[in-house]
């Protein structure tokens, strides 16, 4: 409620900027205006965003697993949410978003290095720098935080904060500087609007090689628990979904018809998804299920993330639909084929999602399937190939490294699971001394 | 004195409270518990894993009653509980030495 | 995070804009104007309605029921999100508020069928037509969700979804055409800020038609569960009032003091009649109770709903007593007098305070009462004619196509009503497959 | 969705304004003008500071009681906001907010009673005067609802509706005229952005002295029940974090680079407390648990409360830490050397926190610390013994104030206790007739 | 051996806990059970309509004791459970035949 | 016939399951339970401040038998509920007097 003596300025520094654009074509200066309605929308996204993680995400996991590991999934997601945000203010940010100077096509630098020099004037084209730091602080909790539902119900939780901290600065931040901070896949003009590859991709496959390393949870594949609470479950991903709204139509730093459209086509997304899994669960077993109707709103949402800024409304159904399609297969396949036990689906629906969407993207932006439009010169040939590369290169470059984490926190914490008692008496006893439901 | 305990479905403890209020039945204790039987578990599907699920949801009510209604009692739960499928579930009588009721001390018949 | 050539050239356009209008009066052109306050609220609200539904009412209904059909009430609300979301963009919208030539006054027409001619540049007033397109969409959403209500418990999930896109098309739409697209009800000038009557009074009657057809609940009066979870009820009721702002708030669709003064009025309708029925309760049965406050609290926002543009606090005020006393009475009547399972009450708190706010609006829009104003050349008495005139059309369209709506429903999925067996059983399991709460 | 004339009138007005500003100076007239951006910021963040006491503070609560008293928390905490926003309306407002002509110092005076004269022109800065109402309301609501924690599972439901009131109208109104209205602590420039002094102080002082009126619950301090739902009071804490954005950075009452610090810091403070408090248990108890962490999530975000618009990332990182190891430490005080049974720790996480935060601003607002700067001509001494002044002043005035209402209070209600049995068996069924969980 | 099966209110549960640990009562078992009897079930009121609830919520208490302490316990109980208002509960004993922990094999009176 | 009751800990209960599916146990009714005895309750600390929970969550297995399986079937619980531990339960036998199948009507052992 402070009086801020700028308060007043600011009007006045419009009107002035005003007057003197109509005498200065000077473009550039008008695009370092800030603009306040952009502002205000960047800023909700960034609230938007973090309820995707607290609690959507939390929820939805928790939802997931059995009644005695709930606490430690919550807890999974909340101690994330913190460490993430003080590693992406001292160092993460910065290695992101920054120069690099020479290494610049693979890594940013050290000037943003505790926000250092960004004050409350700092722009970040129509918005504060800060604003713009805090939206993609979001970005780099909840990526993480996306992981645990590989690893839930038998991993240390010390092995959890110490591989999601050291995977924000080798993963996350150099592939976010790739593709958004002005490294070498931006200059080949890979498309992503809100993190198919930055966020989805690569959760998803470090997903993989975690569990590779962690290994199954006892009893697994036939005799795990069902979800325990399915309920929780549906909360979390409608919250998910309420807040993938800020998650896709704030990667268009702008309160438009951009941000507009990327909402619109991520809802219609989400819904069609959910639909096409539903009706396969319907035809495949007989009964839709809440599990399954929501699973498919998760992937429409992982799906449509590339794409977001760059179809429309027609794609988004295509979208939908081969979302639903391909991440329903890819569940299976990873539990009964791979054997893998990526305990609640990272990479089938996030990992693969994210993935599709990269893909799809490259066809579903022209303007013959009612897209924004391919990046200027390109065609859908060469759209393709970019995206391909950036996939991959994501992808090798999150398996590799991860591995080498993986290793070096089992090192840290001598081993990455807990014993097996305490698995089998459930985490949220044993590693946090606390009991769930207490309802007499 | 018998005390009878049945396990049920849990969606027939109505029918079974109203058919043994009509036998003159006072009180009975009732509380939720898991079956495991010939009926197998089911088996719930999410995300396309089958989950077998052992332990089925059923109904247990506990029923102290005079030795000379006991069989009364029995029957009125077999009949009332009966869907004739599979998982209908069991109705167990034994012995009962003593009852008291806490608030008078009645003994007993006097006590049920 | 894509940059957008447009970004830069946004700001010169304001600005070359701002020079022409400075020699042009040409309002109008003014008006098309981009603003990005009013799209970053209207994006917000867009937002917060699609909160109202997921979780908002979803949790509110689930709560009400008896655990064994939890499961389902979510997999109905969640499932007509995803459903209406199709619906409304193939040709919900187009119905709705494109012109439809000769049959304008009754509906549009199909220049809009899946978003057509929609890009990132169409404008409806000072945001974009997107905006208005995703933010009148959780309106379509959110009505047929309110019906969920009456028909819980004992419906066949492939009739929720066939009725409820039929609905759509052939309640919802028409009914919205006339209010706010353009029709004979706007032609006439129908004080309908946020939906008493589009969105509360076609959800409350068509409620009662599909409970007459549908029947009761078994055990139904004396016999049925009292809500199983009245703190989900109370999460729910919360997320539904948080959310109202954005519906009744954005619907004035800027960002501005009529936004302000609509989400004021509607704050202080739902707190009055929030206490207004939990004093009836209090001293009718001596003890105030949670369900009992949160069901006041909706009824004020529904009451509140359609005056929310027009009438002051003041009115707010009178609103909420009004809404706690008539909605209460309501209630009883339905299940006592009527003998009608609505089951949670949609008519008698939906219905009826819908259309009670859009009788009190005519009046309280006065200044006398602290209103806005009556419509230009309105007097009282003749705004109460119009207002009677747009109830009661759209009471009798609704009743009749929804009856014909219920009988063609029941054709296609042979019956309406789920076995008893599955009834007593619990739908979560007979129809979903899954259990709500798994504790062990 | 009703057409406003004054829709198209608007963007007239501001270019008009432009054109003649373009001719004057005076800086003022602008400074007068609506500024939609920061109205929409502020409506969401209104939407945001609700969505902290409903549902989230009332989650919070709920889930740390004993399942038995679950509901009479909810309805606590939901029937406050209903009460207080139609105290506020009446009489609230206006008291904080109005010139009180020769008693200004100490209080406001009556001319916005009901919001008299408030219409949807009247601007307050660049806002609607509605829209500040409102943001304001949102504040009159939490602060009371906040004290709810220290008395639950034993007070009567009528005690707390009046003892509510009357702590707003008697606590509240005056310290935020001082703080906020332009009283005598805003003549001496006391620094409180969002309410250390304002909500936290008041309210942790004052739950102390309720609590002493009181007495401990019936087997405090051995032998009271663990939290019942500790994921309950999780999502209650996220919410209240992600709503926390709308409570620090809406103070700064426009979207611009001081509402985006205001935010960044607040994430960061409340980062850094919880992982303090997380690693102090996992220190002395050998396990860190999820109640602990987000209890620190809250301390970190009630301490940043007032420095949120005078420190940078630097002093959130430091104001994080002392928030988790002082109100770590004065949880264990109050209930063990105090042996007072304030039940949630209002005091302890609220009350000393606000306090901290208003203490440390001092120091940290300093350039050197990265802070944004002190008040004009202050010195890091004189801000010292500005903020005492406050700080005392308002301790003294809560507990003097609160010492006499309480009195009050039980004279009204006979007591503010329930009997004995009733708290045993419970206060949901025996003071609201409910029950909380019906899970068969 | 005797075993002693009593059902009283919830909230005097901590209070018969304290009077058995005072018999030298080693262990009990516990659960949550829901009670029909004389007193009959509360009714809720929700929205203005009444919910005839017939089972009310009750805590089920199981004790092995060897047969020379049964009396004790059972009056141990009665006393500590009574509040003197309908619905207090019962008191039941049976006839237990053996017992075994788990851990070591022990038997019988050696078990409890 | 026999009435077996066990009282173990919660994550055991598959392993017993499978002991007594191997001993052709047919089938058994579970529940979950709160234990107090030598184990003591666990303290959980929130806040800092220690709570005393006297009761463990164990689960109650209910098994009725043919008089000639009670001894294998105690054995059989014995020994895979077994962890050593202080807390692992006991199990307790008494006599069942009779046991009807609701579905079919048959007695005892036919019914079991
Ligand atoms: N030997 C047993 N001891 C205790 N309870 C049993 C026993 N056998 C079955 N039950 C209980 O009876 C329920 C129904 O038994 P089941 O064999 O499934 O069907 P049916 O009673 O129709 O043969 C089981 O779920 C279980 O709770
Ligand atoms: N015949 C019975 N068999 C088993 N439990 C009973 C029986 N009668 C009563 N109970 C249990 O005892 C509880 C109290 O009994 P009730 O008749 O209500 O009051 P009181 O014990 O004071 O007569 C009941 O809720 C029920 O759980
Ligand atoms: N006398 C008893 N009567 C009924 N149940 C008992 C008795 N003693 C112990 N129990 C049950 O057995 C469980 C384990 O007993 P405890 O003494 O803690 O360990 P142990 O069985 O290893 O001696 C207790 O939690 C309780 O549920």
């Amino acid at each position: 409620m402070f009086k801020f003596y700028h308060r007043l300025a600011a009007p006045v520094f419009v009107l002035v900027a005003a007057i003197l654009t109509l005498f200065s074509p000077d473009t550039a200066f008008a695009a370092d205006q800030l603009n306040s309605g952009d502002t205000a929308w960047i800023i909700t996204a960034t609230a938007l965003v973090l309820f995707m993680t607290l609690p959507g995400l939390a929820l939805f996991y928790a939802g997931l697993v059995r009644s005695r590991n709930v606490l430690s999934v919550l807890m999974h997601c909340v101690a994330i949410a913190c460490l993430m945000s003080v590693v992406w203010l001292v160092i993460g940010y910065s290695l992101s978003f920054t120069d690099g100077a020479g290494a610049n096509k693979l890594i940013g630098g050290f000037s943003r290095l505790f926000l250092a020099g960004v004050g409350t004037d700092t722009l970040s084209g129509t918005i504060p720098e800060n604003v713009f730091f805090s939206f993609q602080m979001t970005f780099a909790v909840i990526t993480p935080a996306l992981m645990v539902g590989a690893y839930v119900e038998r991993i240390k939780f010390s092995a959890v904060l110490i591989l999601s901290a050291l995977w924000l600065i080798c993963v996350y931040a150099p592939v976010t500087h790739w593709v958004w901070g002005g490294g070498w896949l931006a200059d080949m003009g890979v498309m992503d609007f809100a993190g198919g590859l930055v966020v989805h991709a690569t959760a998803g496959i470090s997903s993989l090689v975690i569990v590779k390393a962690l290994g199954a949870r006892h009893g697994f594949p036939n005799d795990v628990a069902p979800p325990h609470n399915p309920g929780m479950v549906a909360m979390g991903a409608c919250m998910l979904w309420v807040g993938w709204f800020g998650f896709n139509g704030g990667s268009a730093l702008a309160a438009d018809g951009a941000a507009g459209m990327a909402l619109t086509v991520t809802h219609i997304a989400a819904a069609t998804a959910s639909l096409v899994w539903m009706l396969i669960e319907w035809k495949k077993y007989g009964k839709p299920s809440l599990v399954g109707l929501v699973t498919g709103t998760i992937a429409g949402l992982a799906t449509i993330t590339p794409a977001s800024g760059f179809v429309g409304p027609v794609g988004a159904l295509i979208i939908g639909v081969a979302a639903g399609l391909v991440c329903f297969k890819m569940v299976q396949v990873v539990k009964t084929a791979w054997k893998l036990d990526d305990s609640l689906d990272v990479f089938a629906v996030h990992g693969v999602g994210g993935s599709l969407g990269t893909i799809l993207v490259a066809v579903l932006c022209a303007p013959m399937f009612g897209g924004l439009g391919l990046p200027e010169g390109a065609t859908i040939g060469s759209a393709l190939g970019v995206q391909a590369i950036g996939l991959v290169a994501t992808i090798v470059w999150s398996a590799i490294v991860t591995f080498i984490l993986v290793k070096v926190t089992a090192g840290l914490t001598g081993g990455l699971r807990v014993r097996e008692d305490d698995e089998l008496e459930g985490l949220d006893i044993t590693s946090h001394g606390e009991t769930a439901y207490r309802l007499d | 004195m018998k005390f009878v305990m049945a396990v049920i479905k849990p969606h027939k403890l109505d029918a079974v409270r109203e058919a043994l209020g009509a036998t003159g039945v006072e009180g009975m204790t009732v509380s939720e518990v898991k079956g495991y039987g010939r009926q197998r578990g089911q088996t719930e599907i999410y995300r396309g894993a089958e989950y077998q699920v052992h332990f089925l949801p059923k109904v247990k009510i506990e029923i102290a009653v005079a030795d000379d209604k006991a069989a009364e009692v029995v029957e009125a739960i077999q009949n009332s509980a009966n869907t004739g499928k599979i998982g209908d579930g069991k109705v167990f009588v034994y012995d009962l030495e003593s009852a008291v009721r806490i608030r008078t001390g009645e003994q007993n018949n006097d006590a049920l």
